[in-house]
Formats: C-alpha cells, structure tokens, sequence
C-alpha cells in the first residue's frame, strides 16, 4: 500500500540529479585522490594539498549553507546564530583531537597543552570520553542538536518570530563566545584548539587523510543534499513551508508549528554540528570566533547570494562569496570589503533570489513561449509571509 | 528539471574551485618572494597595518640595496582578516601556491597557533614580530618579540623598586585571553617570589572590546584604599585600552597615586588617546620611538618617509613602534642568514640565523640566541608623555636573553632550546 | 616597622633640609642641590629640600626640574632653557658647557610626587585661597609626621575655614600615633568627618585587637580614644556606604545613558521601517568620525574655542550621519521595505563598506578626541568614587536627545506622520501620509541621532573605522528588549541594562556578567515575545 | 465520504499511535486529551461570561453565547463588536481574561491550544483569506486534509486513494477543479474565499467559524456560498459572521447581534431587525 522509502527516497530527486551526484561523487572519491595522491606534483592534473583543504572547507560551508537553508528558506526562520552549532560540532570533535595528540605536546603530558598550563591535574568530567572516536561522533551531533532543541524549545514554544528570533540567536551565540574565550570554561579560551596530530591513529597531515577527510565532506553534502531534498518534497516540507508563508492558518488546520519548526531547527543543527566536526580536522583549529555574530551573518549572506529556498542556491551561495573572499583578500587585499560589501548589496537589491533566481530568470527569458512553472514560488510573497 | 540544472551547476562550481588554486602557483623565477601575512580587515587591521607597511618599507630598502642573493625580493601581501582560520589557509597558499621563501606576520597569539601546524609540515619560515606568553618553541618559527622575561618581569621588578615606587599591593588586569592570563599567572608566582602574598594581588579580565571600565575603576580604588603603595599591570589588549584610559584619567586615578603598566599600548595605541591626564602611566617594550640613537632616528625618518610616499593616512602622525621594529630587525636578520647560507632553503636558513647580529633601532646590537629563536632584547620602561611618546625611566644595561619556557610555571625546569 | 623607619629616614632627610634652609638666603645655595647628582633618593632629598625651603628660586629649579630641564654634569646642576645654560643655584649663565651636552634629569613617578608634595608646601604657606586648598588637600593625601611641623605652621597662619578644616584633619591623621592620648582622641574625633577608605582603615585598626586568642590586646590602649574612633568609623562608614551606592547606581545609569543614544537611532528606523540596519554601527561610527573632524578643524583655525568644539561636532555629526543615511536609504534601504530579513544582508554590507572606506580614508588606527576641559574630571563624591564629568554630561545629552526626539514625535505633523506609519503603513498611505518622504526623514533623523550619539562615544570610547561593531549587538539588545517602534521600551530597556548590567559586574566580573545579561535577554524574551511595550490587540502578531 | 462528515467521530489521534513521543509532547498546557466530543445536550459550544480586555478596552464584555449541534447561526454586529475577538477566543488564539468557553460537554477550549482546538473539530475562516499562496490548490487542500498531522507523519505521508478521491469532491463542491493546480496566490479573491471554505471542509470540522465569507464575492458567488452553507448546516454546526444583510437572509438562521463586546439582541433576522436597541446601534451612530 505504501511506496517503500527509499523508493520514495530516490524519486525524490530525478533521474539528471542523480547522475549529476553520481558525477560529483566520482570526483570526489576517485578523481580527488588520484589528483592529489597520484598525479605527480607538476603536472596540470595535479591537485595541491592546499586546494584540497579549501575546497574540502568550502564543502564543510556548503553544508553549513544547505542546513540553514533548510531553515531559513523553507521555514522562514533567519538564524544569526547558526556558527554556534557549527562551532560546537566542532568543539566536540576538537575534543577527540585534542586527545589524539596524546603525550605529543609540548609538555608531553596525558592531558591538553592548556589544561597542564592552567594546573589541571585530570581531565574535566565533560572531557570524559572524549578520547573515544564514536563518541566524539555522537557528540558532534548531540551537542548542537541537544542546545538547538532546547533553545528551540522555548523560542518557538514562546512564538519568537522574525526579528526577535533572529535577535536573540544572535544573544546566544554571542554569549556562548564569550563563554568560550575564558580559560576557565575548559576549551582552551581564545586559541581553542590547534596543532593535531592525529586522528584514528593517522598522521592529519598526510595526503591521504586529508582525501579521506575531502571525500567525507563531499560525501556529507551530497547526503544533506538528498536528505533536505526528500523532505521539501514531503509533505513535512510543504507544512514547513505553510508556516513561513501563514503561520496562524496552519494552526487553525490542526498542525503545531512548535513541533514542526523545532524538528527542522533541530536537524539543522545537528548538520551544522557534523559540519562543524569534519571542518576542524581539514583547518587545522577551532577557536570561539568562529561563535563571533559577524560570522554567522555570513552564514546567512550565503544562503542570501545563492538564492533563499533553492538547496543548489545555497551550495553556490557559500562556494561564490568564500571563493570571493579567498580570492579578493590576495589579490586586492586592502579593498577586497569593497567588493564583497558590494555584492551583498548588489545580490539583495537586484537578485532577489539570489544567483540561482538570475539563472532562473534567464533561463525563462530564452524559454519566453513557455509558461512559467507554476511550482515556483513568487518570491516577494515567499518572503512577505516569512517575515509576516 | 530544475534539479538537473542545479546539480550541473554544483559540478561546473566544485571544477572551477578545483582550478582555482593552480594558476596562483606560477611565479618568475629571478626574485625571490617574501609572504607578508598580516590582517588588514577585521579586528586587528588596527595594529597589523603598521606592520605590513613596515615590512614592505624595508624590503624596499633590502631591494635598493641590491636585493638578497642578487635578486630582487618581491613582497606578496594577503588579508587573512583578523580571522584564524584564514589565517592557516593563507600560510599555506603562501607557501605551497606562492613559494615564498619566508612570511613575516601574525600578531595574535591564536593566529599564531593557527599557522604553526602549516609551517610544520610544508617546512616553512615564519617571523613573528609581537610580544608574547611563551611556553611555545617551533622550529619553523623566529619570534623577534619579547617572552614574558623580557617584558612582564622586568616591568613589574621596576614596580617593585624604590625607583618605580616601592608598590606592595597588584592589580593584574586584562582582557580575557590566552596572553593575559598566562601572564598573569607567571606574574603572580613572580610576586609570591618576592613576597608580596596573594591578598594583596587582585586579579580581573574583561571580554574583548570591552568598553565600560567604571565598575573595574572603581573597584581598583577600593583596593588601592588599604593603604600600601598600589600599582596595575594592564595586559588589556587593543580598542579596550582608549576607554579604559579616559575612564582612568577622568575618575582621577593619577599615575603617582595607582601606577598603570601596560604591555599591550605603545605608540600606535596612544594615538587614539589623549593623553594630558595619562601622564606618569607606564609601558614596558623592547622599544621606544623616543630612544636617542642614530640608527633609530633614521629608522624613523625612513617609515615617516616611506608613509607620505605612499598615501597612508594622516602621514605627518605616523609613529613607530615595538613590534614594528621587531618586523624590521627580523627581516633584515633573515636578509642577513639568506647570505650566510648562499640559499633560501628553510633549513639551512634556519641554521644561518643562529647567532645572527643586527644594530636595532633601539640602539643596541640584537642576538638572534642560537637555540630557542628568540632575540636577546633589552628592556626599557617608558612613562607617558603629553604628546603620545614615552619617556624612558629605566632601561636593562644589556639585552636580555629570553626564556621562552617560563620558570615560573611548573613543569618548564627541563625546558630550554628546541 | 618598614613604616617607621620609612619615617625616620625621611624626618633625618627633613631636619637636614631645615638646617640648610637656615643657612641659605637670597638665592638657594649650592648644598641643596647636591642631591640631584647624586642617586634617586638623593634627588628626592632635594626636592623635599627645595619646598621646605620656599622662595622664588626654589621654585624655578621645580619649574626646571618638572618640565625636564635640569639637568647634571660634574656634580654641576644646571638649568637648560632652550640653548642658553644656567647655574641653577645661581640663575646666572653658564657658557663653559653647550646646551646640548646637558644630559636632563629623568621626571618619573617618584619624582613627580615628590615635586607635587615640595610645590605644595611651598604654595600652601604663600597661595591663593584656592591654591591652598588643593595643596592642603595634597598633603592631607600623604600626610607623615615628617609633614607635622609643616601643618602646624601653616595652621597658625591660616584663616580661611575650609583650608584649615582640611588641615586638621591632615594633622590628625598624623596625632593618630601619637603618644598623648588626648591628641589621639582629639584625631580620632577630628577625623569623623572625613570619607577616605584609609582613613576609614586606619582608625579600624585602632578598634581591633592585635596578637592571637587570649593574647591578644587592644591595638589602642585608651578606652576612650577606641570609643571615638569607633564613632568616627560609623560616620564614616555611613557616608562611605552612601557614595559607593551612588556610584554604583550612577555607573548603570552612565552605561544605559550610552546604551540609549546607541540604540535610539535604531528604534526610529527600524519602528518605522522594519528595516534591520546591521550599518547603524556604522552611523555611531560616522558621528564620532565627524567630531573628529570638527575638532581637527578647531585645532588648526580656532585652538582658543577648542573646548567648545563638541558643541559645534553636535549638529556636524548630526547632519553628516543624516545624509548618509538618507542615501543609504535611496539607495538601498528604499528598495527592501517590507523585506526586514534581506535589508540586514544588504546593510551589512553596507557596513563592510562603511568601515573599509573609514579605514582607507582616516587609517586603521584609533583617531584621539580629548575632552574638552569641562568634561574632563569629576565630581569627588569621597571613598573613592569620582562621577566623571563626561559620563554627567552624556547621561543629560541622552535625556536631552531623547526629549528632543519625544517632542518630535509626539508635537510635529512629521512625528504624527512617523507613528501612523509605524502603527499601519497601509492605512497610513490611504490616508495621505506621504510614506515615502516620511521613510526618507524619519530615517534621516534616526541616522542623525546615532551620529548624536558617536559624538557622546567619541568622549568616553575609542573613534576607530570597526568601532560601530562594538555597539550594533547591545543596541539591537535594547530595541528588542524594549519593544519595536516603543521609544519608551527603549529607554527602560536602556536603563535597565545598564543597571542589571553594572550590578552583575559587581558581583560577579565582567565576562559572567555580560554572559547573564545574554542569557537573561533570551529568557525575558520568552515571557515578553514582543519585548517590554508591546503592541498589544488583535493586530499585535500580525 | 459523506458518511465520514457525521459530527460523532472522535478527534483523537493518539488513540492510534500511542502517545509520548518527542514530538508529540505538548508544550504550553497541561497535556488536553481530545475525546470523543459529547453532545449529550444537543450544545456544541458554550462561551459564559467571557471576558477579554486589550489595555483596558474590553474587546468581550460578560459574552454569553451558546450555538447548538447542526445549527447555523449568524452574528452580526457594528465594528468592533467582538465578533472577530469571539472567534480568536474559540479558536484559542486569545485566551479570556474571565469565563468559560466548552467545545461539546467535555472540551475546555481555554486550556487548549490551536491546534488542539482545530485537530477536536472547529475549523475556522478568517476575516482575510489566508490561503498558502505559494501552495497550488490542490496542495492547500492536502495540507488542510483531516488525517495525522504530527511531525512523524507528514515525513512520510502518502495520499491513499480514498483521500485523493475526498480532494477531488471538495474541488468539485467549492468549484476549485479546474484549478487544482494552480498556485492559490494567483486566484481571485473571490476564489481564494471559496478556497479557504473549501479548507475547512477537508477538515471535517464538526463546528465551522466563517468571518465574512461573501467579502469580495459577486452575487452569483454569494447565492452559491448561501446554498452551501445552508446545505452544510444540520451535518456540521456554523457560524457566520457577515454584514451583508441579504446574505444573512438568505441563510435564514438565528442571528445573534453583538455591541460592545456583549450580546445585545438574539433571534430570526426580522425579530432583531425590530428591536429598537438594535436600531439604535445600527442607526444611531
């Protein structure tokens, strides 16, 4: 009687994103490798270790990307607080590390450089564990999802909406900054943690590890891809989207956006969580800047370029602006603020949906006899109601 | 139909992002190239700009003098925009895409822990200009800046001095982070060495950019009240310094009363402060703009100079500073140890610059030591002027040689060179 | 112990000085001024010397040794004023030695109190009343029985009531260890009247007991001296409790004041428009940038009228930020009504370029703004707390700005305009509101506002290109907190923060406190989803 | 299907999946239970002496109220009467100040919340259309659907035959099916009225609240949303707030006027049309 779920799964995305998955999947897994690995240095084909970190961290942002616009896009909620999650995904695993470094430090002690700095003499009971892989794994997902379902909580239970919402996200993630940069908290204050070893036993600078750590990324986009894809299809998705459009109607047809709304905040951030976790190990250090407001507005401005309520707009939004940032910092690097406060302006102004929405308009333009596909949302009703 | 589109763009996109870093690696072969890695955005473009200006003012110099090797040097300057991250990315495209042969930069201690890894393993070479905590010894890094001993110690014994005012009660006063708490805490142990017991030190930080210091003030003259001679060792580090400041000067805590010494305002901070009701206030530094000496004076003349030549903003005021002539005499002892080595190779680069001499501008003849990568440095103890410079009070006979490894931290005893 | 033979040291130092002051007449003679060749507490010497032996000459070789020009060689002291060299116990000429040979005396701290101690000795014998005054004050400060002579001297002489109630106290700080329990008494009385917390220390420790357990005895035999003293410490303790109290509460209205003007701006434009300006940082930023230039201006063209160069920077910064923001507003802001979320991208970046072009025009560092002589200082409440007179002056500059703006609102056609189209931009529009030059001006004044409110930062915080960033999260805090479009919310929300804020700190450090501000924030939000003043009905959600 | 729109079904979703899970829990009250809805005394609803005051205004002054099973009521009133303040309080968007509002015998609306109140059976139209615009037609009436609407489902709901066939029959009743697909931010506002009616009737709601259906609609629509509601009337319980006098005619129930918050007048259209109160609320002002 019921399609079985992967069948419904796969029908989700067609038969040309499949392939197109399947492409991206290749390179990821085979033509990276072999690129970097292989490939001796010199030739065009080959692929520098730096050009496989920052893509890999570009990928870690694209999920970031992708997790907030699950949210933002689909449910109308603007988080400025989305670093947090990403950030505690990566604490929870700078953890691990930290362990992995074992008695390698510069005081060859059991226990993390800083803490033998502080006269620590054992570890904090909230460091118990995490010497263990598979729990740093669980933690990468419970913390974030753990603070984001209890915020979440009393934020929606309590109908925060728009600007307070994002408001006070903003309060969170600042404060859990502040906590963070003590010493005292227990997670090395403004340094955070650096200089890793090792993890499960392999040196994290070798070449391999850090395909590994590349085709883990690759691979978690793609599942967050397929994941957010089957459940805007769903009719989860199209509630969701109710809620952003016209909250109070959906609560008079019987649906509590309470649980709707913590269910898509809560696995936002659990994404943002797993992110976070396989971005310290590709960067080398997490630190609680990355809590800092400025960068979870980037977060959003991401999602803002690529086009809101498009998961491909959100991948190209984060790949456009931190590609433009990497670029514009070498080669223009006192005027590079220019450039990049521009396109924000120039993307909210003129691109309403962002790059993927011009694309789109293009695309009807050369396709002027066709009607307009009717699926697509108008976007200044889409974000009328998201702000209502 | 819209998928199919989306995921070809993800597919043209993950391409160029792959392509992008290839074409960055080209580079001539008859220069060698010189990574300049200080933010210019964010935060700390407030302090690193000057030292980015610095370190182009003198391979300027290098350059009309011949260049190194014969060869020009050619200065790549990147914005890692005062965030960490960034900053290991650019040393490694620095060093990988770039093949620079040396960076010169970092100022905060995190930015600093965020490059070491990538110095490590591409086996490159870093200069790190700023004063600093200590407990850290890299093989692929110089620090030209002062350890703790050549900073904080000599700071707080002056205190301690008839001279300096005989106090017997401390204020440890920073903002919260790595260099102030690490600080502070081997200035405690210093104290209890000297006697002075833990009632009588008073510890307090603030967040970063704090901006309100009227509760702290206020606090720090109720400790003062208790009758012994006071004093305050600030390790508040940037914008929080110029509120702290006014804050100080307008609730009458006067530098003869409750003495301020700061390791973290110089020159270049006093410049957005005014400074008549600071006068008195202290600052210990590896140097001073007001030093008498030729080669200082010179030093001076060449970056006001260098300023007005390149359009930087408000020309006629610029100053110089400490950690601006620790980036000068690191690049000119690596200048030095390319020639002695006949090659830019890190290694024996590295082996070159041990026990490298260079006449500083603050008029003494600085030794690179020949194990631990620090410099031998001398001391001096500036009081605040009206016009924004320091009077040197007290000065070290002779550089001081650094110890990275504090011995006032447990565990360290063993710890000496690399 | 290390007291005492502190005092003995400087009294022999005293007496010294005495007899050579007998010895000296017109001019100051040699003798005194040995000590300056010699090692520090030499030169202290001296100068305590120079002001127990008064006089003109005295004083000039102060002056000199102050403004760092005096200067030794060969046990030779000598004054350098510009290329000219003078003996400087003769203030005759010397031209065996070039100005430029002197090597001058180093003026630290040590010396500085010295000087300030020796200057005020001198004046407090021949000074104007208000001269008196403050050297009394001065030597009340460091009041040691080596200074006794000196009280006493200038006690006979002294007419004036309030120069003398200063000078027996000074002298009672003193009589506090003296043998004669009289005096003591008389001390411990006199200084009840005083609100010093070492003052308030020394006569605690005269009513408690020194030694261990039943060893122990009283650190003042007399009974009746520890009964006066005990009455004078409840005097003063009163009062002491009363001035840190004030101060308390003054510093949490000083840091709501500035919280307000911050966020003032911000609850016009974004209670009229919705519109989230990430770039009213950026305004503050503008403002300050403008009394900088204001002041600059004065400097080079009117360096007598310098102190009223704030005044003037007020409507400079006002208008300046108003145009900004009025083409901040055509430009972009206009586009996005009705879209709160996407103005906050686009006026981020905004802000990015706001800041980078301060940056490249003025530099990265901090610019300096001194405060103009009439907010410099405080006023000394005693016990340590000094209200700043800046921080007076900010908390009326806030309550002026926002009476201003309250009469705007509530007394204009304009401010009816701006609250019809905060309360219902439709209705509003229907009804011939003409919304859009009402956007333009009503963000105009927001914007001026918040360059009002840089000129009041540029006065106690640092002016640099990301100082504006410091202030956007605490100031979206108000707004929020009080309820948007409310400027009533804002200012509770304002003052509220401040004072819970300073309270925190009190108690439990800066960095907690501003961690539970945070959290208390989202919490009260929970209760007051539409912050303090809410709309409230059946439209209020909508 | 018509079978299915007899008002006895119980609205008890947890009866069918067990309770307890993390998304079902319910957060702001005391877990409600919704049970079966007794109509024991023929009375679907009774609000007493409510009370609601805004800042001192008493938007619902004292309001006693009962509407009976099957029944269709009409409330009139000048502006600012209540009416719309009433609905909010039945649907628990506002809660009263004072006073009691039932569902049934059993059900305390006042202690439940929207979607408690809407998933127990009482569907509601507001004053405005409020329609997903970005849904199509079809997607509105889907989503408005009686069925299981918890998080777990929906993630991975299908549509059954027999419910794909229900939509069909309301697209047809509402004259929606030419437009199934079309997205309901381009209907006419006449159409998007007809749509949102059409909602509620997916719902299977036992008690329908419809503020001023007819706003917007031709005559011809009118007449035809008349017949409908007349139509519906005896299986469900409605009540329409509606100034159009001919409408309310034409639906030919008991009308209850409201003034200032409170009940001023009750009976046939004519009785209230007489009485002199009346007049003079309506004519005075």
């Amino acid at each position: 009687m019921r399609t079985p779920l992967t069948l419904r799964l796969l029908q989700s995305t067609p038969r040309s994103g499949w392939l197109a998955l399947a492409i991206f999947a290749a390179v990821a897994w085979i033509g990276v490798p072999l690129a970097h690995l292989v490939v001796p240095e010199g030739h065009p084909l080959y692929l520098s270790a730096y050009t496989v970190s920052l893509v890999g961290k570009i990928l870690c942002y694209m999920v970031v990307a992708v997790a907030m616009d699950l949210i933002w896009g689909y449910a109308g909620i603007l988080s400025l607080g989305h670093g947090l999650f990403f950030a505690l995904g990566g604490y929870a695993f700078g953890m691990y590390l930290m362990r992995q470094i074992g008695r390698d430090g510069s005081y060859g002690a059991d226990l993390p450089d800083f803490m033998v700095f502080l006269d620590w003499k054992e570890l904090p009971w909230y460091w118990l564990g995490s010497d263990s892989f598979l729990w740093a794994i669980f933690l990468t997902m419970a913390l974030p999802g753990v603070v984001a379902f209890i915020f979440g909580y009393f934020a929606f239970r309590s109908r925060i909406k728009g600007v307070y919402f994002s408001i006070i996200t903003q309060a969170l993630t600042y404060a859990a900054m502040l906590l963070f940069f003590r010493n005292e908290t227990g997670f090395g204050g403004n340094n955070g943690f650096t200089d890793f070893k090792r993890i499960l036993g392999f040196d994290i600078t070798s070449g391999a590890t850090r395909v590994v750590l590349f085709a883990l990324s690759a691979t978690l986009l793609m599942l967050c891809l397929i994941l957010g894809r089957y459940l805007i299809r769903s009719r989860f998705g199209r509630v969701l989207a109710s809620i952003r459009d016209a909250e109070s109607r959906v609560m008079f047809i019987g649906y509590n956006p309470l649980h709707y709304k913590l269910f898509i905040w809560t696995l936002s951030a659990i994404l943002c969580g797993l992110a976070g976790a396989l971005y310290v190990p590709q960067v080398g250090i997490i630190n609680p800047s990355e809590m800092s407001p400025a960068n979870s507005i980037e977060i959003a401005v991401w999602v803002a370029v690529g086009g809101r309520g498009t998961l491909i707009g959100a991948v190209i939004g984060a790949g456009i602006v931190s590609l433009a940032k990497s670029f514009f910092t070498v080669t223009v690097p006192e005027y590079w603020p220019f450039f990049l406060g521009g396109i924000f302006i120039v993307v909210t102004l003129y691109l309403p949906n962002g790059v993927v929405g011009l694309w789109r308009r293009l695309w009807a333009q050369r396709k002027a006899t066709d009607a307009a596909p009717a699926e697509d949302p108008t976007p200044a009703a889409a974000i009328k109601g998201a702000t209502a | 139909m819209h998928s199919r589109r989306h995921f070809i763009k993800a597919l043209v996109l993950s391409a160029s992002i792959a392509a992008i870093g290839a074409p960055l690696g080209a580079h001539a072969a008859d220069t060698i190239k010189v990574g300049i890695l200080h933010s210019l955005s964010g935060t700390m473009a407030i302090s690193e700009t000057a030292l980015k200006n610095t370190a182009l003012l003198a391979i300027e110099e290098i350059n009309a003098n011949g260049g190194v090797l014969g060869k020009q040097l050619e200065p790549v300057v990147v914005d890692p925009a005062s965030d960490w991250p960034l900053f290991s990315e650019k040393a490694r495209q620095l060093i990988s895409q770039d093949k620079v042969a040396v960076v010169f930069g970092c100022w905060t201690s995190v930015s600093r822990k965020s490059v070491n890894p990538v110095f490590k393993e591409l086996n490159g070479l870093l200069f790190y200009p700023v004063q600093y905590e200590g407990e850290e010894l890299e093989k692929n890094v110089f620090y030209t800046g002062a350890a703790p001993n050549q900073q904080a110690i000599p700071a707080v014994e002056y205190l301690l001095s008839e001279e300096g005012g005989a106090a017997k009660r401390f204020v440890l006063l920073g903002t919260d982070y790595v260099y102030p708490r690490t600080t502070n805490k081997i200035l405690r142990a210093f104290l209890h060495a000297k006697g002075v017991k833990n009632e009588d030190i008073y510890e307090e930080y603030t967040p970063f950019g704090h901006s309100d210091y009227q509760t702290i003030i206020a606090n720090i003259k109720k400790f003062a009240a208790a009758g012994k001679k006071t004093a305050v060792v600030s390790t508040i580090n940037g914008d929080s310094n110029v509120p702290f400041y006014k804050e100080l000067g307008n609730a009458g805590l006067k530098a003869t009363d409750v003495p301020v010494v700061a390791f973290s305002v110089g020159e270049e901070e006093l410049r957005g402060v005014d400074t008549k009701p600071l006068i008195g206030h202290l600052a210990a530094w590896n140097y001073f703009e007001s030093l008498k000496n030729p080669t200082n004076d010179a030093f001076i003349a060449k970056y006001k100079d260098w300023a007005k030549k390149n359009g930087v903003p408000n020309a006629d005021s610029v100053v110089t500073n400490d950690p601006m002539e620790a980036t000068y005499v690191g690049i000119n002892l690596w200048k030095q140890a390319v020639e002695k080595a006949g090659t830019t190779d890190t290694d024996k680069v590295i082996a070159a610059l041990s026990g490298q001499t260079f006449k500083a501008p603050s008029g003494f003849t600085l030794t690179l030591d020949k194990t631990n990568h620090h410099l031998h440095k001398p001391v001096f103890i500036g009081e605040v002027r009206a016009d924004g410079q320091f009077d040197v009070v007290w000065k070290t006979k002779a550089p001081i040689r650094a110890q990275p490894w504090s011995p006032y931290i447990a565990g360290n005893e063993s710890k000496q060179g690399l | 112990m290390k007291f005492l033979s502190n005092f003995v040291f400087r009294l022999g130092l005293w007496c010294a000085a005495m007899a050579l002051a007998v010895s000296a007449h017109a001019a100051v003679h040699p003798d005194t001024l040995v000590g300056f060749a010699g090692d520090f507490s030499g030169r202290i010497a001296a100068i305590e010397a120079l002001g127990a032996e008064g006089g003109d000459d005295a004083r000039r070789i102060l002056d000199a040794l102050e403004a760092g020009n005096l200067g030794v060689i060969d046990n030779r002291v000598l004054i350098v004023e510009g290329d000219t060299v003078l003996d400087a116990a003769s203030g005759e000429a010397v031209t065996d030695i070039l100005a430029s040979e002197v090597d001058t005396l180093t003026v630290n701290n040590r010396i500085r109190r010295a000087l300030s101690s020796a200057r005020a000795a001198l004046i407090l014998i021949s000074g104007s009343q208000p001269e008196r005054l403050a050297a009394a004050n001065t030597l009340g400060e460091s009041a040691s029985p080596t200074l006794l002579p000196l009280f006493e001297r200038a006690l006979a002489a002294e007419e004036d009531a309030s120069v003398r109630a200063v000078l027996i106290r000074a002298a009672a700080r003193v009589n506090l260890t003296d043998p004669d329990p009289t005096l003591r008494r008389k001390a411990a009385q006199d200084l009840g009247s005083v609100t010093d917390p070492a003052v308030r220390n020394l006569l605690a420790a005269l009513v408690g007991k020194t030694g261990e357990g039943s060893a122990a005895t009283w650190a003042e035999p007399d009974a009746s001296v520890r009964e006066a003293a005990a009455e004078s410490l409840r005097a003063i303790d009163r009062r002491i409790t009363l001035a840190q109290s004030t101060g308390t509460i003054f510093t949490g209205l000083s840091l709501g004041s500035i919280l307000l003007l911050a966020a003032l701006g911000l609850a016009i434009t974004y209670g009229v428009m919705g519109v989230i300006n990430m770039a009213h940082g950026e305004l503050l930023m503008v403002g300050a940038y403008a009394t900088f230039v204001v002041q600059g201006l004065f400097r080079t063209y009117l360096p007598n009228w310098i102190d009223a160069y704030v005044i003037v920077a007020l409507p400079v910064a006002f208008t300046i930020a108003a145009l900004v923001g009025v083409v901040m507003e055509r430009l972009v802001l206009r586009h996005l009504y009705g879209r709160p979320l996407e103005s906050l991208l686009a006026t981020w970046g905004l802000s990015l370029v706001l800041i980078q072009a301060a940056r490249v025009i003025f530099g990265p560092q901090n610019l300096e703004l001194a405060n103009p002589t009439w907010m410099s200082g405080g006023i000394d409440l005693g016990a340590g707390v000094v209200l700043p007179f800046n921080r007076i002056v900010i908390i009326f500059f806030a309550g002026f700005v926002l009476l201003l703006l309250w009469m705007m609102m509530q007394k204009t056609r304009l401010g009816m305009f701006v609250r019809a189209v905060t309360q219902n931009r439709a209705m509003a529009g229907c009804v011939g509101v003409p919304t859009a030059r009402v956007d333009t001006l009503a963000f105009a004044i927001g914007s001026g506002v918040a360059g009002l409110g840089g000129v009041a930062l540029s006065q106690i915080a640092n002016v640099g290109p990301a100082m504006g960033q410091g202030y956007i999260v605490d100031a979206f805090m108000v707004v929020v907190l009080g309820g948007v479009g409310q400027l009533a919310g804002a200012v509770w929300a304002a003052l509220g923060l401040g004072v819970v804020s300073k309270f925190l700190e009190g108690w439990a450090g800066a960095v907690i406190a501003k961690i539970l501000v945070l959290l208390f924030i989202i919490i009260f939000i929970q209760k007051r989803p539409q912050g303090i003043f809410a709309l409230k009905g059946r439209f209020a959600d909508d | 299907m018509t079978a299915t729109l007899t008002p006895e079904r119980p609205a008890a979703p947890e009866d069918d999946h067990g309770s307890g899970g993390l998304w079902e829990s319910e957060a702001t009250t005391s877990r409600v239970r919704v049970e079966g809805l007794d109509l024991t005394h023929k009375v679907i609803l009774y609000l007493e002496e409510i009370t609601v005051s805004f800042d001192g205004f008493k938007a619902l002054n004292n309001l006693s109220l009962t509407i009976d099973a099957g029944e269709l009521r009409c409330i009139i009133g000048p502006n600012g009467a209540g009416k719309t303040t009433m609905m909010d309080v039945i649907t628990g968007k506002t809660r009263p100040d004072s006073g009691t509002a039932f569902f049934g015998q059993t059900l305390d609306l006042t202690r439940m919340t929207e979607p408690q109140i809407a998933d127990a059976g009482i569907g509601r139209k507001f004053q405005k259309p409020t329609v997903f615009e970005n849904h199509t037609v079809f997607e509105n009436f889907e989503l408005a659907m009686k069925a299981d609407k918890r998080v777990r489902h929906s993630l991975f709901a299908e549509l059954s035959g027999e419910e794909l066939d229900h939509i069909a029959s309301v697209l047809i009743q509402v004259r929606l099916d030419r437009y199934a697909n079309r997205q309901a931010g381009l209907l006419s506002h006449g159409q998007k009225q007809w749509l949102e009616i059409g909602m509620l009737l997916m719902q299977k709601p036992q008690l329908l609240l419809l503020d001023e259906p007819v706003a917007g609609m031709t005559d011809e629509e009118t007449e035809r949303t008349a017949e409908l509601f007349v139509s519906l009337a005896g299986k469900h319980s409605l009540v329409v707030v509606e100034h159009d006098m001919k409408f309310v005619e034409a639906l030919g129930g008991k009308v209850t006027v409201l003034c200032d918050g409170s009940v001023l007048a009750e009976g046939s259209l004519a009785s209230v049309q007489a009485d002199p109160r009346v007049i003079e609320v309506y004519l005075g002002r």
